[in-house]
């Protein structure tokens, strides 16, 4: 085990995993400076071939992720922040995310895109959507949030060598956040949801950034005698539904913390999981704790207002747990 | 620039290519007339654009691919299909929505791609295949073996900014693409030029590209043109941008007489005067090919029988299949593989 | 009341709004000839300044939108098919969605975006999708899903004269349906669901296109004495809640009919509003029926064995209603 | 095409007029380096992009332009919003996220917009303001009367497909805009002619519209480009190109050091050359005037004061304001209104 940060873990998982398939290519917009340091020294490593920086042209970079892809390539694309996806929407949505099946299964997609998502640094409305529902409802791709570095790396090696499309969305705030990796291979399985801590009480679920939040609300709770036990979504195409229904059956009472808009959410639809699937062993509501459906506005003050955080976590867990299962 | 070679050409080799361009020529003629048939008596599952009046630009810039030179394609996408080698009996099955379909059934006509022949195939978005196409281009740049990636698309395309991106994307990595817009003057129901600004050809020109604007109902200039730029391709000397003049004879679908309850955006004049025989692409080819002694009346008689045989056989072989797995199109998307 | 088809209805809304208020202009790919007939005479009657054939370019024509109604004019856009939503998709979601936000509210954007959604036509993926769910993610963007031509034309009036951007999906396999539509001025609010039969047993949730196959189902279910109610969710933003949860409370079983694809769909948020507000009336799981994540495949048989239908809806139904509730 | 008046011009109204063009370059200049210091020592809440060696192009194009004229700016738009007539006091409130800001806080540094002034707005989006400014410009022929729409995009922009989309459409329609290309020859860290083909003035060429690449740093140029393009859409002619060739002397955004690690993508000394009194467009724009007699040294001290005492005050004014409303983002987002 080493300790590294969220953005080393992902970028020693490019270098890895470019090393290891000379068919591997990246492109995008500044990939060689690294805008966001996860791309940094990849050009110097692997040449202009493989590493490419691209024009401003989203739509293209898309396209083209899905015709070399299907030309034989391994490709990552990174699309800066999340916020780009929607110029390049197109390609992903009726390209991506179809071409397997309108060829009859013709090809693999064997695509990675990287997008940084999410709030709480004022960066105002257009570079801070959590848009991963989105990505989520097209069907056919997979969609990863990982919330720690050991997760990041892990997950986006398993996502590179996977012949599925995948958004790998690295949470803004969780950048700089360190965390311990352990050395040599290591690769995370898509769709395993991890339990983050047992608890008995309560089920604080939470997807992707929202991790640091809900973990300071079952502090909060554990010193009001709420054993919450957290589940970190970290692949959400494809969801982990056995271990989500698992700790509700055992808790009775589940909090979702999603930063994504409240409608159509990955907390809406996990909550419609547990009320499908996990009814059995529901003792209270399925509770929500995410972004009422609006955009993030600039202001720090107000942007904090919106943001989901641990006291909202706490409010909502408290709300379904009654005084003698707090007890 | 490579030679124009072609035009000149009077050699056997040559020869025989034209003879089978004229067979491709004639496939895409008699099966899509054999479509409109069976869209207007009988129904297909899905709607069919078709492409008969522009057969030479698909069969012309074809003729000078390789199996593994890769094509996009549009939503009017049988002729270029069938010029780049794709199998009859697998796109009609795939019309017919069978299991025997080139792409299972999954698809239709709209879809139709088959990677074994270097097709990527149809796309039912407006220049939707013009950055995949680029994309495959990079794949082949990256390969090294000379492969060309051909993209196929219309004039009404030409509006999308993705064409305009991809265009400059192809330049400054010198990509082996070549971009091949259908002029046809038509986008849907509206005249391409109330929508259009300049010449298309002038915006492929602002990205350093060799441009050249053909005549799209003469195979072989068409040919000419993509002979040249093929080479380019081959010689990694970067992207081409051809544009080739054309007119499509058939509604915009089939049911357009349907859709447009009486409405209008051409006149049947101008119909007709494209079905004429010194405009048909075929006929066209046909009377040139007789003039020089390639093809005579007999010849043509009985490529025209074969063709019509190939494309009976292809609809007994589409009615035929067995219907679609019901279950495929969840195992292609990876639906419940879920955890 | 007269007899009218639902694409009719949707017509002479268009003309009504048209003629009402000058400022109102349309634009979009093949508006003058009318491609589903929803546009059909406007040109002749408004001319063409206020109606436009525009060049095939999504991305403008939705931000175009924004621009015009930014500048004073109330725009009616059509993109068409949905799938060509993703096309224009950046000046939806960052732009349409986001403006008065950041602008603190200095404008309002009258714009409403029609297109036709959805499959079982063996149209294929790429014109088929039903996306609602997208568009309800972003926020700031009304959702319109109008199920009768009553209702088609008296919220695209509401929609038109509202001051918020809003898309109005039209339901391709209702666009030949005919219905009774109230004669002369005919204005339905929007953020109001309907119900559509009253019942004790069951409530079926119905989004946009699925109300056919729902009623369908009723019937079935009412030979084998189970008495449904539907409810019709024609807005699903602004979305009904109120209407929803009191029919929870009365059956306290639900089953919700979505032609989305499942992940974060309509009927996912739905189902998670139920676990939430409605979880005290609750006596069985909570069933979505809908698509299981795939796009539409072309051959009529496979679209078939995916596309939700009364069967399917039957079979949820009657997995949550137990032999002495449907007695 | 409208008589180039301006550079002949010795009228006291075309001297007032350029003391008022240097003043709100000033205005700008000195702005934007109260923004930088402030980034570097306090910290703001969000990144800004700003615009230092680029104030010609702003103001030599606002300069035309009347206070109901539509503009549309980027992400480097505060040269923009002041040279329009913004109020820098309500733009610096912005930036401190304070309710008395423009957009109350709720907007930022890439979202100011004044629609009282026409400013339709800063924009995150790279390419996001083309089709909004058309559709301004739609907004404006509809009118009628003869108020133009205004679109700044950097050379990066040009690269988005959606740039040629606006130009078409624009075209055919003979919309009254007019397409502003700041052309600084970066994006964001990328040298822009490594990633674009041809010349940008071309792609515009091909769109049938007038095209004039001027000197960005000679505000003069920009202002009778500027003024050309303008009485086109008086005169309900139609859309203009103007391209303005600049140069950007700060980072993208004031945390490029921290961002970039050591990376670089231009050497010092192309900075420096920009910054030097021959290219800096404040400084050559002062030369010319104290040449001609229109602004002498102790003028143009006086004016340098004046914009430093209303930055000053700004600060002040920005920092003395009320926290944004915390509730202002759900009531515009319609938030709660559910039924
Ligand atoms: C993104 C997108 N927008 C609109 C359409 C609807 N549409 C289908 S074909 C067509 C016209 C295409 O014109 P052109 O590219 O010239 O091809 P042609 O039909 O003439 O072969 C349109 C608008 C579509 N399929 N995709
Ligand atoms: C759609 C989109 N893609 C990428 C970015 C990230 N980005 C911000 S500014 C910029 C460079 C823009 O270059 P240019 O248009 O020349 O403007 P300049 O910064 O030079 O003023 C990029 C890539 C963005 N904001 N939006
Ligand atoms: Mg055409
Ligand atoms: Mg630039």
């Amino acid at each position: 085990m080493s300790r590294k940060r969220y953005t080393q873990a992902i970028n020693e998982a490019l270098h890895e995993e470019m090393e290891r398939d000379p068919k591997t290519i990246l492109f995008g917009e500044d990939v060689a400076l690294a805008v966001f340091g996860d791309t940094r020294g990849l050009l110097d490593k692997f040449g202009p071939k493989r590493v490419r920086n691209t024009p401003i042209c989203e739509a293209t970079i898309a396209g083209m992720a899905v015709g070399a892809a299907a030309a034989g390539y391994r490709v990552i694309a990174h699309l800066l922040f999340s916020n780009f996806i929607y110029t390049g929407f197109d390609a992903i949505a009726n390209q991506m995310a179809k071409l397997r099946l309108m060829t009859g299964g013709q090809i693999d997609l064997p695509i990675t895109v990287l997008a940084v998502y999410g709030g709480g640094a004022s960066q105002a409305a257009q570079h801070s959507d959590a848009n991963h529902p989105v990505l989520m409802n097209l069907g056919g791709i997979d969609v990863l949030v990982p919330a720690t570095p050991a997760d990041a790396k892990g997950m986006l090696k398993t996502a590179i060598r996977s012949n599925r499309p995948s958004f790998f969305l690295e949470a803004s705030g969780l950048g700089a956040v360190g965390g311990e990796v352990p050395d040599g291979e290591h690769l995370v399985p898509l769709g395993k949801a991890s339990v983050a801590r047992d608890g008995m009480d309560v089920t604080l679920i939470s997807v992707g950034s929202m991790i640091r939040a809900t973990q300071n609300a079952a502090k909060k709770l554990a010193e009001a005698g709420v054993d919450a036990e957290i589940i970190d979504v970290r692949s959400l195409v494809p969801l982990d539904e056995r271990t989500i229904i698992k700790s509700v059956m055992k808790t009775g009472r589940t909090v979702i913390i999603d930063e994504a808009r409240d409608m159509c959410s990955a907390a809406s639809h996990i909550a419609a999981v547990i009320a499908d699937k996990g009814f059995a062993g529901l003792r209270a509501p399925v509770r929500r704790v995410t972004v009422n459906n609006s955009s993030m506005p600039y202001a720090p003050n107000a942007e904090a207002a919106i943001f989901p955080n641990a006291d909202d976590i706490v409010r909502a867990a408290t709300s379904i747990c009654q005084p003698e299962t707090a007890a | 620039m490579a030679t124009p070679i072609l035009t000149q050409d009077q050699s056997v080799t040559w020869q025989t290519a034209q003879l089978s361009m004229l067979e491709r020529m004639l496939l895409i003629r008699h099966a899509e007339s054999r479509l409109a048939r069976v869209a207007k008596e009988v129904g297909l599952p899905g709607g069919v654009h078709l492409s008969i009046g522009q057969e030479a630009t698909a069969v012309g810039i074809c003729s000078q691919l390789e199996e593994d030179d890769w094509m996009t394609s549009t939503h009017r996408g049988h002729g270029h299909f069938l010029a780049k080698g794709g199998d009859v009996n697998a796109m009609f099955a795939e019309i017919w929505g069978k299991s025997s379909g080139i792409c299972k059934g999954m698809g239709g006509s709209m879809h139709v791609a088959d990677f074994s022949k270097g097709i990527i195939g149809a796309n039912g978005i407006v220049g939707g295949g013009l950055a995949i196409a680029t994309g495959a281009a990079l794949a082949a740049q990256l390969d090294g073996n000379g492969r060309a990636a051909v993209c196929f698309f219309g004039d009404g395309a030409a509006n999308q900014g993705v064409f305009m991106e991809c265009l400059n994307v192809a330049s400054i990595w010198n990509l082996p693409a070549i971009f091949v817009c259908e002029n046809n003057g038509l986008s849907e129901f509206t005249v391409s030029s109330t929508v259009t600004a300049g010449k298309l050809s002038d915006r492929a020109r602002a990205f350093d590209m060799p441009v050249s604007v053909v005549d799209g109902n003469d195979v072989r200039a068409i040919a000419q043109a993509a002979r040249n730029a093929v080479e380019r391709c081959r010689r990694s000397e970067g992207p081409s941008y051809i544009e080739a003049s054309t007119y499509r004879i058939q509604g915009h679908l089939e049911a357009e007489d349907m859709i447009l309850g009486g409405g209008t955006y051409r006149t049947n004049d101008e119909v007709e005067r494209w079905r004429k025989d010194d405009r048909d692409p075929i006929a066209r080819f046909r009377d040139c090919l007789n003039n020089e002694g390639v093809c005579d009346h007999t010849l043509f008689a009985t490529m025209t029988a074969d063709a019509e045989a190939a494309v009976e056989a292809a609809v007994a072989f589409a009615e035929q299949g067995d219907p679609a797995d019901t279950k495929l199109a969840y195992a292609l998307m990876g639906v419940g593989e879920e955890a």
